[in-house]
């Protein structure tokens, strides 16, 4: 299977829908040279200025348009730029995306995608290093997905695109130059599919995005204690595949959840909630959280790091169960 | 008959253009089914107020009365074809836009017929088979639609057009000036209608405009700005024809500040204290469908004996769609989880 | 103790704040007749239309300007309209107001206080009817409380205004109405303490703002049946009593936590994994949920019904528990 | 000196006043004060640059060089106790307005000696002993959160100002709109200074703005609006220093597009291909500090030997700066829980 870096990923599913159906186009900030990260290089020379789309700072508009024009016919792919600014389009997100189909009685559909650029690192500071995700898990009517490889990118954002709902694709800021595994042929990843990244025994960590990686990592440390995890990367939100998470427990009788943003009302504790529910009699242990402490993302490296949840974190919640 | 708004330079000459608009001036027959469609709306609305004081109609509702010449202005200038961005006090657009009374009526009556199967209610009418996208409980939000839907229209090749309305109140929110420069920047086949009657809720236009004038603002980004008297149907029909013609032929957008009266309430049970009666009196004086008949009549188009035919032939759509929407089932309670997604195969 | 209404409860405390500091204003839209729900009725003719500030549809300048206003020396009580609106100012709330004390080392305050009417009822449909506490819970930075009667309302609001912080209350519009005593001296809740609305050994009901009301309810239908059922109000959720909720599982060892909004991500998710740290070995059942379906708010009255949370919902639950 | 923007009617006749805005002029000692302030700026970010690439400085940022005249002609119309709030490109914003250079580059450095303790970074710089509230990383904030500062002024009954700087990109968000109408309204003592540098990182102003002038918007408000020169110091000075006088004296906002030339990328790193290399080129011939240094020498105010004096003391001042920061101890890891809150006294 051809390698390639998770950007570039999914660079290769915007040109392959892009091909496919001339009704789907691109907007955001600086997307024509592929700021901020790269994803979009190369569209506007194969696809033209008219598909590829450089807004104005005008995030409500870029947001608010897509949604008129996915109701009359087109299929938007909006990219956040940074998934902090979707603050600004905030009433177009969950107002507007989120419900004019179900308000209007099922008459409209809106076949659009939200690219969402997210998470902590290299300083970037208050402004542009939050999880939002839990927002929008929260509010009715939009598909969540985020994805952890280059692989699932791909296939996820084929998958959103193609879907005829409103779906946010969460893509992690640090994952865009990770490298993996790309299948030759198109391959699409569906919504509503976990997928078990390591299998394992002892316990389940239960981790999306960047923290499958830490996930991984913690499940390599652990295993030179003995300790055999096994990481569930749920991959979507909404839809949330609970078989697998069952199954999953069903085996291990215990579960961490690691998550990037804050703990309250988050998805990870939203996630503990389902496990807890459906495995209930499943559980040897409480279920252990990872997530940051409830604050900004603070500028300086060493808070910075502070604040970021890691494999280290994972190990720990992990060896505590298993006592 | 189209006043302008107070500083409103148009960079491309425009006014001029504006002037010229009465050759898109309505013939006859159109000038007659304007009047019928104000009236249609006016005793929609009438009688609708009597049923929810009845009980008849749950939630709250927002009646336009006295502001039926904005409505069938501008619906007289689009096609059927053409799209419509509406407001929370839409009835009047989406009946000048031909959508149907009976549709609307049990939707507002909270019936399983309604246009919106019931899940939407008066802020959220929509009827898509007559290109109304959808009124709305969040004001000013169509502005930002509208350029989405100007995109689709010039992406897809089409000649359509979408116009938005939003009040007075609604202009002072951000989504007006990323809406109206960003379709002005993809000339964009958009026409932004400001419905002004001087009120958003209890706060008084002027106290909520600096500058007074919101027509003025379209200077700023470089697309025709123009105030027109929003109690004379036609002017507003002139105003927003020469509009759609700059957006059909790819000039782009155009921002038309309707000036009215609202007769009623904010809401029904809204007891205006806020507001001198004279005001509203002053505002019947200017009955938009006392003068289009004035007009009809002036022109021998219109005599008593055929107003009463109209109105005759109104009531008795008004009040078939009332039987319609007293005479259809409620939604079934669990109707509540469908229309969500297109797609949901998934038992989560 | 006089008997007063929720709303009215409010205006006192609103009345009383602007008396005793003259930094206090009001703004909001409509607010000086009042409107929406009579919360700031009266306050223009006693404090003037500098203290009273109506301000036009521009939700990101109204919260916006509090925020500049409260840096700099005043401490502004925005009434948010409908909390459904906080959507025309989310950046304005979870970027600037959540963060800029934080992010600028402690130099400035924040003492700010948002009120948000929110919450079903009386069809007033998808845009009109939400529960979004739960994105402001997610978001550090900011302190969150929910009253449930008259006397917390009053409580709560004096004590979020001379918070140094910004603080979201959020007032169901059903309860405006509502009555209930009220100490006739002046009397402030602390936040981070919940209270126990009634007590019971077989199953604690954890619930906020309206929801509490329903779990009296449900109290009393429970004891007809022989269940006794103890009801903890936390009042706030940041900060969260959680001591007050732990010697209530450790009573009743069993758990339902009831609210309005959506099952997902959601506060009363969160609630849920809190009882199960803190108290798993206290758990005799797995914790119930009453939440809303995850659909928006539907117009007419039986489908809002359907997806409104009510008492029936919580003996259900309660009952499943017990067997 | 002060060039009008395309299409700027202002309703008061206030240009004539900005005419006559020269009446400001500044004097000797703070000609020389503000050549001494863009030197600063200008070598405090060069020195940046080097040790942003040297690897000392975390995170990403936007400099000023070129840009000077704008900071400075802002700084040097304002009073210590005057209010200011900045942009993400806002190191010069915070030097021009007294800001110690040390905390600043000991923020910018990630230490615990910075301004904001090391949580805030370049974008989110803050100095409240003057006045400076605070670079933002999300555009346009500032331009809410004015008005707010104008009514505590106008509230506390002192005669501050705040001004709000933000770039010509910027000026596209809904924030800009509500901002200047709300202000405009309470007659709040605000200056809106867009630092139009025709770039919003790879998008140009043109691709943009519709109607491509800023300062025209203002008309739409009832507001003065000028383009100015932002190249020379003392145009920026003179339109300011008038629209500082105007709030100080209770007569409301006035919005003032500043235009000039960004030297460097958007941030560090960016390579620019987006733009023709001659564009910097010639914003070069249009430095800034050369242009006010010519003014000096022409009116015989400044000379070699004092220059080189007044450019030795500002190299001494920022290797100061840098030498405080670099021997500054990072923060500790577990302060990234402090400051949230002023009152937490919760173990939740
Ligand atoms: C974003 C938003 N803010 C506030 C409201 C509450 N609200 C509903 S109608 C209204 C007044 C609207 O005034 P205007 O835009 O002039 O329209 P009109 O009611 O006069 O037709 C207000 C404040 C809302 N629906 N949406
Ligand atoms: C609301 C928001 N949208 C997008 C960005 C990303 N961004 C940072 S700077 C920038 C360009 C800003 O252009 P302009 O306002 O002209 O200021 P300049 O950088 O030219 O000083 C963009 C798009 C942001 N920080 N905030
Ligand atoms: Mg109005
Ligand atoms: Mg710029």
């Amino acid at each position: 299977m051809p390698v390639m870096d998770f950007g570039d990923a999914l660079n290769l599913a915007l040109k392959e829908e892009m091909r496919r159906d001339g009704r789907v186009y691109c907007i955001g900030e600086d997307i024509v040279l592929g700021l901020p990260f790269g994803v979009t290089k190369g569209l506007a020379e194969e696809f033209g200025l008219a598909r590829v789309r450089n807004a104005p700072i005008s995030e409500a508009a870029i947001v608010g348009s897509s949604l008129g024009a996915a109701m009359t016919g087109l299929v938007p792919v909006v990219d956040m730029h940074f998934a902090d600014f979707v603050t600004c389009a905030m009433d177009e997100v969950v107002n507007q995306i989120a419900k004019s189909r179900y308000m209007f009685g099922g008459q409209i559909a809106c076949p659009l995608t939200l690219r969402m650029p997210y998470g902590i690192g290299k300083s970037a500071g208050g402004h542009h290093s939050n999880s939002v995700e839990a927002w929008f898990v929260n509010t009715p009517g939009l598909k969540v997905c985020m994805p952890s490889t280059p692989a699932d990118a791909r296939g996820l954002l084929k998958t959103a695109i193609r879907d005829p709902d409103p779906v946010l694709i969460f893509e992690h800021r640090a994952l865009y130059r990770v490298q993996g595994e790309v299948p030759a042929e198109e391959t699409l990843v569906p919504l509503g599919a976990a997928d078990v990244k390591r299998a394992g025994t002892d316990v389940t960590v239960i981790a999306t995005a960047r923290m499958v990686g830490e996930a991984l990592l913690a499940a390599e440390m652990l295993a030179e204690e003995g300790i055999s995890a096994e990481v569930v990367d749920p991959r979507s939100l909404v839809p949330l595949d609970r078989a697998t998470l069952a199954a999953s427990v069903a085996k291990t009788h215990r579960v961490v959840i690691a998550e990037e943003g804050p703990m309250r009302a988050s998805v990870g504790a939203w996630l503990a909630w389902v496990v807890m529910e459906q495995s209930f009699d499943e559980l040897d242990a409480p279920i252990a959280r990872v997530a940051a402490p409830d604050v900004p993302i603070p500028f300086s490296p060493p808070m910075e790091a502070f604040v970021t949840a890691h494999a280290g974190q994972i190990v720990a919640a992990a060896r505590e169960l298993m006592k | 008959m189209v006043e302008e708004g107070a500083p409103t330079p148009a960079p491309d000459a425009s006014h001029a253009r504006i002037a010229r608009a009465m050759t898109h001036a309505p013939g006859p027959d159109q000038l007659l089914q304007m009047y019928a469609a104000m009236l249609r709306v006016r005793r929609f609305e009438e009688r609708a107020r009597e049923l929810y004081h009845a009980g008849r109609i749950p939630g709250f509702i927002h009646l336009s009365v006295g502001q039926e010449g904005v409505a069938v202005g501008v619906g007289a200038a689009l096609r059927r074809d053409d799209y419509l961005l509406s407001t929370h006090r839409g009835h009047g657009h989406l009946i000048a836009k031909g959508g149907s009374l009976r549709a609307l009526m049990a939707e507002i009556f909270g019936k399983a017929t309604g246009c919106c199967k019931g899940k939407g209610g008066s802020m959220h009418i929509a009827d898509a088979s007559v290109g109304y996208l959808g009124a709305n409980g969040v004001l000013a939000s169509g502005c930002v639609l509208a350029p989405g839907v100007g995109l689709s229209i010039q992406m897809r090749g089409t000649d359509q057009v979408v116009a938005v309305l939003f009040g007075d109140g609604a202009a002072n929110r951000g989504p007006f000036h990323e809406g109206v420069n960003l379709s002005a920047l993809w000339r964009a086949p958009v026409v932004f209608v400001c419905e002004n009657n001087s009120w958003a809720s209890t706060t008084a236009h002027e106290l909520s405009t600096a500058g007074g004038s919101i027509a003025a603002r379209a200077a700023g980004y470089g697309i025709p700005g123009v105030a027109v008297d929003g109690n004379d149907a036609l002017a507003v029909h002139a105003a927003v024809a020469e509009a759609v013609r700059r957006a059909r032929g790819g000039d782009g957008p155009s921002l038309i500040e309707a000036k009215t009266v609202r007769w009623l309430g904010h809401h029904e049970g809204d007891p205006q204290a806020y507001r001198p009666k004279s005001e509203v009196e002053e505002g019947r004086r200017q009955d938009p469908i006392a003068r289009l008949r004035a007009h009809l009549e002036g022109a021998a188009l219109l005599d008593a004996a055929h107003a009463a035919r109209v109105a005759q032939a109104i009531e008795a759509d008004v009040e078939d769609a009332i039987a319609f929407a007293e005479s259809s089932p409620l939604p079934e309670p669990h109707h509540a989880l469908d229309d969500l997604f297109v797609h949901w195969p998934w038992k989560d």
